[in-house]
């Protein structure tokens, strides 16, 4: 059945349909204004060499791709923004672009050796170290596993800090699926349901004086208009934070208590000191003598 | 004795990255600014950031978090820049003085020119059991594992799906913590899709329509109740850390005592002080940059720290007309590239609206 | 439980070198030189960094960045040290603040 | 259309003193209402210390007066549903010299034959009091009847059992006018709209100038600032009010309790500490004429920390959280302006109180309310005339 699957996408593949979220279709999507499909294209370069895949689908304020790339085969322009570029006939599959990518969204397919494999290099921070000959689970781009694949070779780059670059076997037809490699299974337990859950509702809403949210209200609805005069009323805000985490659902409880938009009801009047600051040090008068 | 009291040219409240870039381009203009800054490292939220950063090649994209601050650190000092670390500013006072608790002890800066980079401290919402042990920011979270080496909990709830979330979450994951899930609201993320993708490829599930309604425990977290928004179904999740990414405030205290007009942008998390295009407050000789003037990228921090501190030269006359024209074109371009793409919207209108009055 | 990340994917290695010992409620706790104290209880377990004093309900580090004072302990003798911006010291007492009540009910 | 309003009686002011005039006048059965500009205890009353300090009052009248009020507060902390956090703990006023010692000497005798309890106390004998003073102590005088007060639960319950009574409060609402016909009030323009009344209060506080030149009266009350430090929550550690003579200096302006540090005597600093029920410690203050700011700066938040640690050292150790400053409605003499003014009918002054707003709330309110209702008072409020100053 899998290998049904498979044909069915080998077969899409041939006919220029998408593959699947985060496939061709979607690189072609998000690349209007008749520029050339660049998947396609190094799709056909794999077969003779290893290539990047930019699967840069959102246009973020990015350009590392660019700058890492040694060869100018990827190209993000004057627009910061632009989706980049990339031209496989030029890459060299040194794998930089990969390692710098913030977002970790370039890989490597090669498709050059035979027998229906291709190697696919992502990048990996993960805490458990891959080595070659290990085997790994494959995910694509939602993390749905594909499979298992085997580390052929690890590689570090990208400075101090390095990324690894992690290549994998995999079946030739998931050579532009495969977005990650997995060598720890997290345990994510299935939550449990909670039958005719029935909160109270209420809940501290300033931690350090310890007022509930009902009382806020209560306060709110006797007629106090600001936050200035809630804290008089409650203290909510008064405590050695001074408000610090609270004052934002305070002011959002207030506005709706009040029929107000949260800016009507101002930022208020903070007083020094911001930090707490001890006695012996705010009366201190001897600074040690310092240049400014 | 009264407080000590110094004169100085320029002080930058902040050393991240709007602050230490404002530092640099003001030495690039011949004024010696002293940067002063509550932590005892350099680079702002940079250096509890572990991924490669977006942006340009001028902000540092490709390297990470805490290499950008670094650099930016040592950039500093080449320029005869003075960072002073541990050093809280207290106050910031109607005539223009600085109150500082630093190492030093506690005195007063007076100076001509004030830049606020005070960045944007971390938005919570309350929920019944958000006081237990175990429930913290995801930057609290972030700070514990990236800069101390210690786990928030073994099995994490993220809450918020947005960059910090997605970021924190797959950070999470690095250290060798599980993430149980990751919690959002909304339909989808407001973050970079390809954070999504990252914490996905990782396994962990992702909650669209989902909120928290409470964490359960006795001495710290034990379970956290989630249900979801459109059948109303209640689930409990067994963690032992609930961390909250639901935005991010700007800190505009100092503003607010310095009496600088105070404008709110919901898109750029609430309460900022009002400025114009190149970063000057209401109150002449106060400038601001970076998340405490809107809560964007450190890379949009890094050039509105840039742009505050070309205004300043120009006011303070170390930087003549022209020049500082010059200057102004390109970073203010360059901040318009960054917010160029769709992912920013929000951004351009707000910020339309706050440069319309 | 140990909550220490030792090695780091892109960190490295982290140190687990626990050099230090502090006392927490009189129990010696090893703690890395340099570390917040907060950070050093909460490698070990140690959540809760204090009682509330209305409720007397458990607390513990929640901003790390000095602001929510929340991790205030008593240190040295010295009451409401904020323990997340709070370097260890070799055999410094660290003193747990106000008496448990209760939990939260749990829903 | 502006809403046409009427009440008996209209309070201008939602402070401690507009609060207890609505209470008395509320228990004679009274239709009241009260204006505020912005909420209650927005102004002075809710950004001072607790002090109900009889020793630093006046012989004469003003003590008599303050003893009066101090008898009100058991009955009113029984009486109101908030928790006003009364606490009669005694206070005690400390010198930093012989030359104080011997003043307060002579002022414990002449309040003793006032009627108040006053004793003088040795630095040994202040042990039983304070764990340690600083080393310049010399003694001071103790006052079993000082007591402390929360000044912004005492003005937020007094308007709340007032509102119970079926007093109105108007928060957020501005007094435009004051229309006088044949000598009269007769209405009050407001921005929620006219109110007919034939009797009106100024207890506008520092804005009791304004309000007076409504009807041609040159009230001559100056905001004076005063500034407060609070400390992190502690366990009780102070069990009773403590200030300095030089608080009482500043205060009564007595040449010989001065500051003489140049630096505090332009601030007007006079030390006073005090732990309020929820355990922060309020450490003040400071004296300054600077018009409206009600700004804190650094300058006096260096003073006062400084001169904290002279009377009380161990405060040191003390994180302070917040600083705030109140401005004080002042009088020139430093005694309340209570009364009717000539020419206008149904105009009544309760303001001035300088300082000793929470101190003097009951007794003002009930004074009020017996000028208001009966056209007389039980204590004689001549010396309290606005025509004392001319």
């Amino acid at each position: 059945m899998k290998e049904r699957k498979e044909r069915k996408e080998s077969k899409e593949r041939e006919e220029g349909k998408a593959t699947g979220e985060g496939g061709r279709g979607a690189a072609r999507d998000a690349l209007q204004g008749g520029r050339d499909d660049p998947w396609t294209a190094a799709w056909e370069v794999s077969r003779r060499k290893a290539v990047a895949v930019v699967d840069c689908r959102q246009e973020i304020p990015c350009d590392p791709c660019e700058t890492a790339c040694r060869k100018g085969a990827i190209r993000v322009g004057d627009d910061v923004c632009a989706l980049p570029i990339s031209e496989p006939e030029t890459c060299d599959g040194c794998g930089r672009c990969v390692a710098l990518c913030p977002g970790m969204a370039i890989y490597l397919i090669d498709r050059s050796a035979d027998g229906g494999k291709a190697a696919v290099t992502v990048p990996y921070e993960m805490g458990e170290e891959p080595r070659a000959g290990m085997e790994a689970r494959v995910v694509d781009g939602e993390g749905k596993e594909l499979g298992r694949g085997k580390i052929l070779e690890v590689r570090a780059m990208g400075g101090a800090a390095a990324t690894l670059l992690v290549k994998v076997e995999v079946p030739e037809t998931w050579a532009l699926k495969v977005r990650g490699v997995r060598l720890r299974q997290m345990f994510i337990e299935e939550p449990e349901e909670v039958e005719g859950y029935r909160g109270t509702g209420d809940c501290l809403i300033c931690r350090c004086e310890e007022i509930a949210r009902a009382e806020v209200e209560k306060a709110a609805g006797s007629g106090f208009r600001s936050l200035a005069a809630l804290r008089r009323a409650s203290r909510v805000g008064l405590g050695y934070c001074q408000g610090r985490f609270c004052r934002e659902p305070l002011r959002e409880e207030l506005a709706r208590k009040c029929g107000r938009g949260v800016e009507e009801l101002g930022i208020g009047s903070p007083r020094p000191p911001l930090r707490p600051v001890k006695i012996s040090r705010l009366g201190g008068g001897d600074v040690r003598d310092t240049q400014f | 004795m009264a407080l000590p009291a110094y004169e100085c040219p320029m002080v930058v409240v902040g050393a991240g990255p709007a602050g230490l870039c404002a530092a640099l381009e003001a030495a690039e203009a011949g004024i010696r600014a002293l940067v002063m800054d509550e932590n005892e490292r350099g680079g702002g939220q940079l250096y509890k950031q572990i991924h490669r950063f977006f942006g340009s090649r001028h902000h540092g994209a490709g390297k990470r978090g805490f290499e950008i601050a670094a650099e930016m650190v040592e950039g500093c000092e080449r320029a005869g820049v003075e960072i002073r670390l541990s050093s809280a500013v207290l106050g910031c006072f109607p005539g223009g003085e600085l109150l500082v608790d630093g190492p030093e002890g506690v005195y007063l800066l007076r100076p001509q020119a004030t830049v606020l980079a005070t960045g944007a401290a971390e938005r919570c919402f309350p929920f019944a059991g958000w006081t237990l042990p175990g429930v913290m920011g995801a930057g609290a979270a972030q700070t514990l594992l990236n800069v101390h080496g210690v786990l928030p909990g073994k099995r994490v709830l993220m809450v918020g799906a947005g960059n910090v979330g997605l970021i924190v979450a797959y950070q999470l994951l690095q250290a060798g913590a599980e993430v149980a899930g990751v919690v959002e609201a909304e339909r989808g993320s407001r973050g970079y899709e390809v954070h999504l993708q990252r914490v996905r490829r990782e396994g962990v599930p992702v909650y669209f329509r989902h909120r928290l309604l409470a964490a359960e425990g006795d001495e710290g977290v034990e379970a956290a109740l989630v249900e979801s928004v459109d059948e109303g179904r209640v689930r409990r999740f067994r963690v032992d850390a609930l961390c909250l990414a639901v935005g991010l405030v700007p800190q505009a205290e100092l503003a607010a005592m310095r009496g600088c007009r105070i404008a709110y942008a919901d898109e750029l998390g609430g309460f900022l002080p009002w400025h114009d295009r190149e970063m000057r407050t209401s109150v002449p000789g106060v400038y601001v940059a970076g998340d405490a003037a809107g809560v964007e990228e450190a890379s949009v921090a890094m050039d509105e720290g840039r742009l505050a501190a070309v205004a300043a030269a120009e006011d303070l006359g170390a930087l003549d007309g022209a020049r500082a024209a010059a200057k102004r074109k390109e970073l203010l371009a360059r901040l318009e590239g960054l917010r160029g793409g769709p992912t920013a919207s929000h951004i351009r209108r707000a910020r339309a609206r706050l440069n319309a009055g | 439980m140990d909550l220490r990340v030792r090695r780091h994917p892109v960190l490295g290695d982290m140190g687990g070198g626990d050099e230090v010992t502090i006392f927490v409620d009189g129990r010696p706790l090893p703690a890395r030189a340099g570390e917040p104290i907060a950070a050093a209880l909460y490698a070990a377990g140690i959540r809760a960094t204090r009682y509330s004093r209305g409720k007397g309900e458990a607390r513990g580090p929640f901003c790390m960045v000095g602001r929510c004072t929340e991790c205030a302990m008593t240190v040295d003798g010295i009451e409401n040290v904020r323990t997340c911006v709070t370097p260890v010291r070799d055999g410094m007492r660290v003193d747990t603040p106000g008496v448990r009540r209760h939990g939260p009910a749990r829903v | 259309m502006s809403e046409i309003l009427s009440s008996e009686v209209v309070i201008v002011g939602g402070g401690v003193i507009g609060a207890a005039t609505a209470y008395f006048l509320c228990k004679e059965g009274a239709e009241v209402m009260v204006i505020e500009a912005d909420d209650l205890a927005s102004g002075a009353s809710g950004a001072c210390d607790g002090f109900v300090s009889l020793q630093t009052k006046m012989p004469g009248v003003h003590l008599a007066m303050a003893l009066e009020s101090a008898r009100l507060f058991p009955s009113l902390a029984e009486d109101l549903e908030v928790n006003i956090e009364y606490n009669p703990c005694g206070g005690l006023m400390l010198a930093t010299s012989q030359e104080q010692m011997k003043e307060l000497r002579a002022r414990a005798k002449a309040l003793k034959s006032g009627g108040l309890e006053v004793e003088m106390l040795s630095p040994a004998e202040l042990k039983e009091y304070l764990p340690e003073v600083g080393k310049g102590i010399k003694g001071g005088s103790f006052c079993p009847q000082d007591a402390q007060v929360n000044p912004i639960s005492l003005t937020l319950g007094l308007a709340q059992k007032a509102q119970e009574m079926g007093a109105t409060i108007l928060r957020g609402c501005q007094v435009e006018n004051i229309v006088v016909t044949n000598n009269r009030v007769r209405e009050v323009h407001t921005t929620a709209g006219n109110i007919h009344s034939r009797r009106v209060v100024c207890a506008a506080g520092i804005g009791s100038n304004q309000i007076g030149k409504m009807i041609i009266v040159d009230v001559p009350v100056l905001p004076q600032r005063g500034q407060i430090l609070v400390t992190e929550q502690r366990d009780p550690i102070l069990k009773c009010l403590v200030s300095g003579a030089e608080y009482l200096g500043t205060k009564a302006n007595i040449p010989e309790l001065l500051p003489t540090d140049e630096e505090a005597a332009k601030l007007g600093l006079g030390f006073t500490a005090e732990q309020t029920a929820s355990g922060n410690v309020l450490l003040g203050s400071t004296r300054e004429f600077v018009g409206f700011d009600s700004n804190t700066t650094p300058e006096a938040m260096n003073a006062i920390a400084r001169n904290a640690m002279r009377f009380l050292p161990w405060v040191e150790d003390l994180d302070v959280i917040r600083s705030f400053a109140g401005l004080r409605p002042c009088s020139p003499d430093g005694l309340p302006i209570l009364g009717t003014v000539k020419g206008v009918k149904g105009f009544y002054l309760a303001t001035g109180h300088s300082g000793d707003g929470v101190c003097l709330a009951p007794i003002t309110g009930k004074l009020l309310s017996e000028l208001v209702l009966d056209g007389e008072t039980s204590l004689d409020i001549e010396p309290f005339s606005l025509y004392r100053f001319k």
